[in-house]
């Protein structure tokens, strides 16, 4: 009973310093931003132990987060072969693919009306096919290896990316289109000078989007097979095994992972856009 | 009138695209079946067929393009097989029967129901903490993000035990996993609403000096309610993702889930793209049943002309 | 003209911002008194802290210095006794509620009985010349009219104070001139003492008693003008040689405190 | 009394001896209401049981062992099949013809705890499963079912003789085309389907006394399923939920596994754990399990069943 | 003043929109000829087809009926000719482009060299006093600065004809005013022909050698008055006899054309 009443009393006191960190004189800063999530994860990891320790939870249910700790760290080489492989090979190649292709269709639909009445509807409805459904069929036409991750992740990103794109390539205003009508500009003169520039804030929400999308997509696919490496193919197999400790350490890797990719987008968008409002305050 | 047109030439091109790619895609196993029943076939050993392109097996052996289009076991089926499959077990079935696609449909959608309400009222409330306590936005906003990062389809197994050994089982397992893919646009979503009546507009609650509760209900509430319905349409969709996700580790029980999985594990290439289909449209329904419901709410609100 | 006690009093009352770029002085030793039934009009370039003087009066704002009076009480304490109608620059109707629902808005929150509301709803839209609209949505009027609703909105609860932020600064300049016209009927009515800022010298020369006009970088008052017009003025007035001596004093004033910084 | 088995895998001819005894009256005449949960690809059986989900849980005997290891002490109580139906199918043509030639190739493997026969074999062969070389294989995570094999991704492919293989021959592969290496024939056959129970429940008479009126029950299913091999195809078609079996496969199998049960009265033979313990134990550097287990077994349940 | 040949013509011009409310006549029977060099304003209340009718000039929207030349030529020749500059009535600057890449991006489109685009930028930069601005980005400026490089940027490529629509509505009166006096000179010293959206009367009169007065619901002309104001200016001039009977003149002409529907 205890470590139940340790478990509140961390809970309590976790949010008591971040109740004190939101309504002090710094609650604004860069730091109190960053430590408030901090605080608020650390007590969860806590509370999770003490419950875990507490209750007696059967390690092959959940496992304490110290021992996901000493998992993760005794079994970095094979982590890393798994990111390289997931993460790298799988998901950031097709995330390439994708959004640029994506990108690539967005403009012939920009360009050419009848494809945007015509396809975006479709699209939409292709978007909506559940992915885990086209990971079998995208590993059988593309086998084992990452190329058939990739294909999936492809897939994923692809609609997002383009109604986004889309979108922006509409986003800029009458009076700016009608401005290059007034300089009587070509098309891709006005397209590279106004319209892709304005679409820029969406075009960073795709990839934002995107980004999460690459990994689970990367992930799932594994599951439907795959050499034996990978966060999916580790992750099921340790499922099998019992070691429910390594698969929360792919979790981890997983999580980290994702965090850092949309991290990144998020600060090269805020270089390339920073002019829009959003980036500005 | 032209959208019709367009959406029509579209789905005719996407139609033709998919039979040409049939041919490549499946001329290998056509030319092996061929090959046992007895036809001339080019290059005739098996071994050095797998060398060779697609296309310049087709050229050889043009006489088996139309078999192609008719293959039991395809790598890709036509779309008038998935079409007849569809219309076999949807239309031909009785609907209690379980190789009806509309049972199986169902079962999904009573847990992506489930799921999408669990969702969407976690992700509501979420929402509603986060806006009014700077606590919970400044500490748990950035976990909610974090949490889309987690792939799903690792955890599902997990919680469909953890909530077994609690005595937990059928369909709210499968709404679990749902609720935790439909939450996060909504969170999203209903932040930004709940945040979107600017400054002046608040202004004028206070100059009244209404109360926070007032100016929930008078306010926020209402003012999001655009934002809420655009996210209430990306959320039913990742619901149903989540049902059908649900369904995989669970074995092959029933819903759609388990129909993509059961055609997996036998090959049946045909049942995976009908079972697909059919979970796509469940999606566009629910979607555009949205889209409806929030036409005349908005309406009624005053807030589409 | 009514004129009575002090009902807005500020002395030395001082503000500054604190923005990441530095602190922004926004208001510097700002002394002035209204009295009952007066209708004063603030003028000023951009940024010369008009809307931020009132929003203190309306206690949106907490000056950092001085002290102000509303009503004898403090600003905030003027706010919870509903001392004050508040119009924003844009009319702002909730595009969910109808005309009289948005009116009715205030008088929700104040607890007012369903009756009481129904009949204040009409007697303000009667004022403002809005009746039979009532059950339509703001995007269904006209801009004027737009703004002439959310004028009702903050006549309804009848506060004596009536703080306007520019209410007529979208529309154009015929709307304008009818709303002024309406505006000072109904301020010759009421006898409420009402706060107005604007960008327009006629309209501000048009519509007040007295004339504050605000120069920037430190906002500050730098001239007070009480106009010589009488109460009752026929749109004719702007063609008045009182009226355009008025307004060249407040064009001086202005064009004194302003520079060259455009 | 209420009991809850989890099945290793999805509805089929697999388990037809429990159906049958739940369609034929057996449990309920033992006076049982027994719950039959399907299996599937993520589910860990043993998790499942950990977890208290099940009382009790049909599983390969490599994966129990394993969770034993992991603290999970898992407990055989009876043994409906004696010998094991896995083996690995090659395409002919590519030159297989004994497992030395296997070497060099790429071979699809099942996971989630059925790799394991499979690594000892490769061990005991002296091939590693590092990747392609002279000396060693290029193993791939084989997914649920044997494209990989007809599309010639891998060379082999895991398969049991009641399923996967007729489902290669169902897509129109001639048996002359393959070649197949049993596990049993390779001396490295480890015991499948068995009825596994957790530990600290043997202790506590009133289950162990349900268990074995379920034993009783099940084994009576599974005899009368070996006899009446449609009518248990029959019955296991009515309960699988997903409509996607079919008849013709369904009798095939039960016919396959009624091969594999026969000469088990549900009574495990301790000859049959010695040798799959000793071929799980030669595991090469990644042993499954790496002493040998004791009291992974007992003969209480079966003993008062079938007597 | 300079007058010279007919630079815009417009005979029996004529406007139809097809809404789903049905057709909106935003011009009828238009008549109008503007020579070179003449500085012509239009006012009239909302949605009178002031915008509608600079956007015609502009081939930014197609006439349903009559005849309009611009320097001889079809509207779409003349933009095509690039024979205007265009200026709206936000800044419309790109957030993503500084002030000086903003004023190039039409010298860009028109395929100047690196050279001249710099040479012509400094020039125009200076026409509008904004020398040491360059560098900056539009939001780093004050509204009226961002209008200024807007109207920069519309005199970048040296057009003849200049088309401003309510270029000033966003902005204080008092910067207005500087804009208003700038404006002029502007136009002093460079002869351009200048057609000019407003809803202010007096800027209307301030700036213009004729003032076209339009009324709505059919949009057409209801007044054209040649103003006898000098060319030379000052600010001043707002407060003598000749300036307030041009105003009262246009008011009446508005009054006249507008009803009472505000
Ligand atoms: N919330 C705030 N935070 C920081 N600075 C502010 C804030 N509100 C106003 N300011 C600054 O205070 C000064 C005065 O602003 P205020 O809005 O009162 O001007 P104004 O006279 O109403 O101008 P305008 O005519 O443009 O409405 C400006 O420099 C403005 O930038
Ligand atoms: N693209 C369009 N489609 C349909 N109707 C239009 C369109 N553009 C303008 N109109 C209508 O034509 C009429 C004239 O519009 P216009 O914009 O020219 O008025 P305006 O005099 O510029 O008014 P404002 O002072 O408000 O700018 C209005 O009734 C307007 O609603
Ligand atoms: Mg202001
Ligand atoms: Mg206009």
């Amino acid at each position: 009973m205890i470590p139940i009443f340790g478990a509140i009393g961390v809970w309590l006191l976790g949010w008591w310093l971040n109740s004190r960190l939101a309504s002090g004189p710094y609650a604004d800063t860069r730091m109190v931003r960053f430590l408030a999530p901090l605080i608020f994860g650390l007590t969860v990891i806590v509370i999770w132990e003490l419950v875990v320790r507490g209750l007696e939870v059967s390690m092959v249910i959940l496992p304490a987060p110290s021992v996901i700790w000493d998992r993760f760290w005794d079994s970095l080489p094979t982590l890393w072969a798994d990111f390289v492989q997931t993460i790298i090979k799988g998901a950031l190649s097709g995330y390439i693919i994708g959004c640029i292709s994506a990108l690539l269709m967005a403009i012939a639909v920009d360009r050419w009306d009848f494809l945007r009445l015509g396809l975006l509807p479709v699209g939409n409805f292709v978007a909506a096919l559940p992915i885990v459904g086209t990971a079998p069929i995208l590993v059988m036409w593309f086998g084992f290896d990452w190329h058939s991750k990739a294909a999936v992740v492809v897939v994923m990103v692809f609609f997002p990316m383009l109604v986004n794109t889309v979108a922006g390539l509409r986003e800029a205003t009458a009076m700016q289109r009608d401005l290059m009508e007034t300089y009587a500009a070509t098309y891709w003169q006005s397209f590279l000078k106004l319209r892709l520039p304005a679409a820029m804030p969406f075009i960073f929400n795709g990839l934002k989007i995107s980004t999460t999308l690459a990994l689970i997509g990367a992930i799932v696919a594994e599951f439907f097979g795959s050499p034996t490496l990978g966060m999916g193919f580790r992750i099921s197999t340790s499922v099998g095994q019992l070691s429910l400790d390594m698969v929360w350490a792919e979790i981890v890797v997983a999580a980290l992972a994702g965090t850092a990719f949309y991290g990144l987008v998020a600060m090269i968008e805020k270089a390339v856009t920073f002019w829009h409002p959003s980036q500005r305050s | 009138m032209k959208q019709i047109i367009a959406v029509l030439t579209v789905i005719a091109a996407i139609v033709v695209v998919w039979y040409a790619a049939c041919i490549p895609m499946n001329i290998k196993g056509v030319l092996t079946e061929q090959e046992r029943a007895g036809a001339e076939v080019l290059p005739p050993s098996a071994k050095d067929r797998r060398d060779m392109g697609e296309i310049g097996l087709t050229l050889n052996n043009s006489f088996a393009i139309p078999a192609t289009w008719e293959q039991d076991r395809p790598r890709l089926p036509a779309p008038h097989q998935v079409a007849i499959e569809m219309w076999e077990t949807t239309i031909q079935k009785k609907i209690t029967s379980k190789r009806s696609l509309i049972y199986h449909g169902w079962v999904t959608l009573s847990a992506t129901m489930l799921g999408f309400a669990i969702g969407t009222g976690l992700g509501i409330l979420l929402a509603v903490g986060i806006v009014h306590s700077r606590v919970m936005d400044l500490s748990v906003m950035p976990w909610a993000i974090v949490s889309q990062t987690i792939p799903i389809i690792a955890l599902a197994p997990m919680i469909i035990v953890v909530l077994f050994s609690v005595g937990v089982q059928g369909i709210i397992p499968k709404a679990i996993i749902s609720a935790y893919l439909s939450f996060f646009p909504v969170v999203v979503g209903m932040v930004k609403g709940l945040r979107s009546p600017d400054a002046m507009q608040l202004d004028l609650l206070r100059t009244y000096s209404a109360s926070r509760a007032q100016g929930f209900w008078k306010l926020r509430l209402p003012a999001s309610m655009p934002y809420l319905f655009a996210s209430l349409k990306i959320g039913v969709a990742a619901s149903l993702v989540g049902a059908i996700v649900g369904e995989l580790p669970t074995g092959a029980v029933a819903g759609l889930g388990a129909r993509l999985l059961a055609g997996s594990y036998y090959g049946q290439t045909v049942q995976i793209w009908s079972a697909l289909f059919a979970a796509a449209v469940l999606a566009a329904c629910l979607v555009g049943l949205l889209g409806l419901i929030e036409r005349t709410v908005l309406k009624r609100m005053g807030m589409a002309q | 003209m009514t004129t009575g006690d002090p009902v807005i009093e500020a002395k030395h009352l001082d503000l500054t911002f604190q923005t990441n770029d530095g602190p922004i002085h926004a208001l510097k030793d700002v002394n002035l008194s209204i009295s009952k039934g007066e209708f004063v009009s603030f003028i000023g370039p951009s940024g010369c802290g008009k809307t931020t003087f009132l929003r203190c009066i309306a206690a949106l704002e907490t000056p950092t210095g001085g002290t102000l009076s509303v009503n004898g009480m403090t600003p905030d304490e003027a706010r919870r006794n509903r001392a004050y109608g508040y119009v924003f620059q844009a009319a702002g109707l909730y595009p969910w509620r109808t005309i009289s629902k948005n009116i009715k808005l205030p008088l929700e929150i104040m607890g007012f009985s369903a009756a009481e509301q129904e009949e204040r709803v009409n007697k303000v839209l009667e004022l403002v010349d809005l009746t039979g609209f009532e059950g339509k949505f703001p995007w269904q009027l006209s801009g004027g009219m737009q703004q002439r609703a959310s004028i009702a909105r903050a006549l309804a609860f009848d506060a004596d104070i009536l703080l306007m932020d520019e209410p007529f600064g979208a529309l154009d300049e015929i709307v304008r001139d009818h709303l002024n016209e309406q505006l000072l009927a109904l301020w010759a009515r009421t006898e409420k003492t009402i706060g107005f800022v604007t960008h327009s010298i006629p309209e501000a020369v048009y519509l007040s008693t007295k004339i504050v006009v605000m120069s920037p970088r430190p906002g500050r008052i730098t001239d007070v003008i009480d106009s010589p017009l009488p109460k009752e003025r026929p749109l004719d007035i702007r063609d008045s040689t009182e009226f355009i001596e008025v307004a060249h004093r407040v064009r001086e004033g202005l064009r004194a405190g302003h520079g060259d910084d455009v | 009394d209420e009991v809850t088995l989890q099945l290793k895998w999805v509805t089929q001819a697999q388990f037809a001896g429990y159906y049958v005894a739940k369609d034929k009256g057996f449990y309920e005449e033992e006076g049982l209401d027994v719950t039959i949960l399907p299996g599937g690809p993520d589910i860990a059986p043993t998790q499942v049981i950990a977890g208290g989900g099940a009382d009790v849980t049909v599983e390969w005997m490599p994966a129990a062992l394993a969770a034993r290891e992991k603290g999970l002490p898992l407990v055989n109580i009876a043994q409906p099949f004696k010998s094991s139906g896995m083996m690995l199918t090659c395409w002919k043509d590519a030159g297989i013809a004994a497992p030395d030639d296997l070497k060099n190739r790429t071979l699809g493997v099942w996971f989630f705890g059925n790799e394991f026969p499979f690594m000892s074999w490769m061990s005991q062969l002296g091939i590693n499963t590092d990747g392609k070389s002279e000396s060693g294989v290029e193993v791939l995570k084989q997914g649920f079912n044997v494209d990989p094999l007809l599309q010639r991704q891998a060379d082999c492919i895991s398969t049991m003789t009641y399923n996967e293989y007729w489902q290669v021959i169902d897509a129109g592969v001639t048996p002359e085309e393959l070649v197949t290496f049993k596990y049993e024939d390779q001396g490295v056959a480890t015991l499948e389907d068995g009825l596994y129970v957790l530990e600290e429940n043997l202790s506590d008479a009133a289950f162990t006394d349900k268990m074995e009126r379920f034993v009783r029950a099940s084994m009576k299913g599974w005899k009368y399923a070996e006899e009446h091999p449609d009518e248990a195809a029959e019955i296991v078609l009515e309960n699988d939920a997903t409509g996607a079996q079919t008849e013709e496969h369904q009798k095939r199998m039960m016919g396959e596994i009624a091969k594999l049960t026969a000469g088990s009265n549900g009574a495990l033979d301790p000859a049959d754990f010695n040798r799959t313990v000793e071929t799980l134990l030669a595991g090469g550097s990644d042993p499954v399990i790496t002493k040998q287990p004791d009291g992974a077994w007992t003969h209480q349940i079966t003993d008062a069943a079938l007597n």
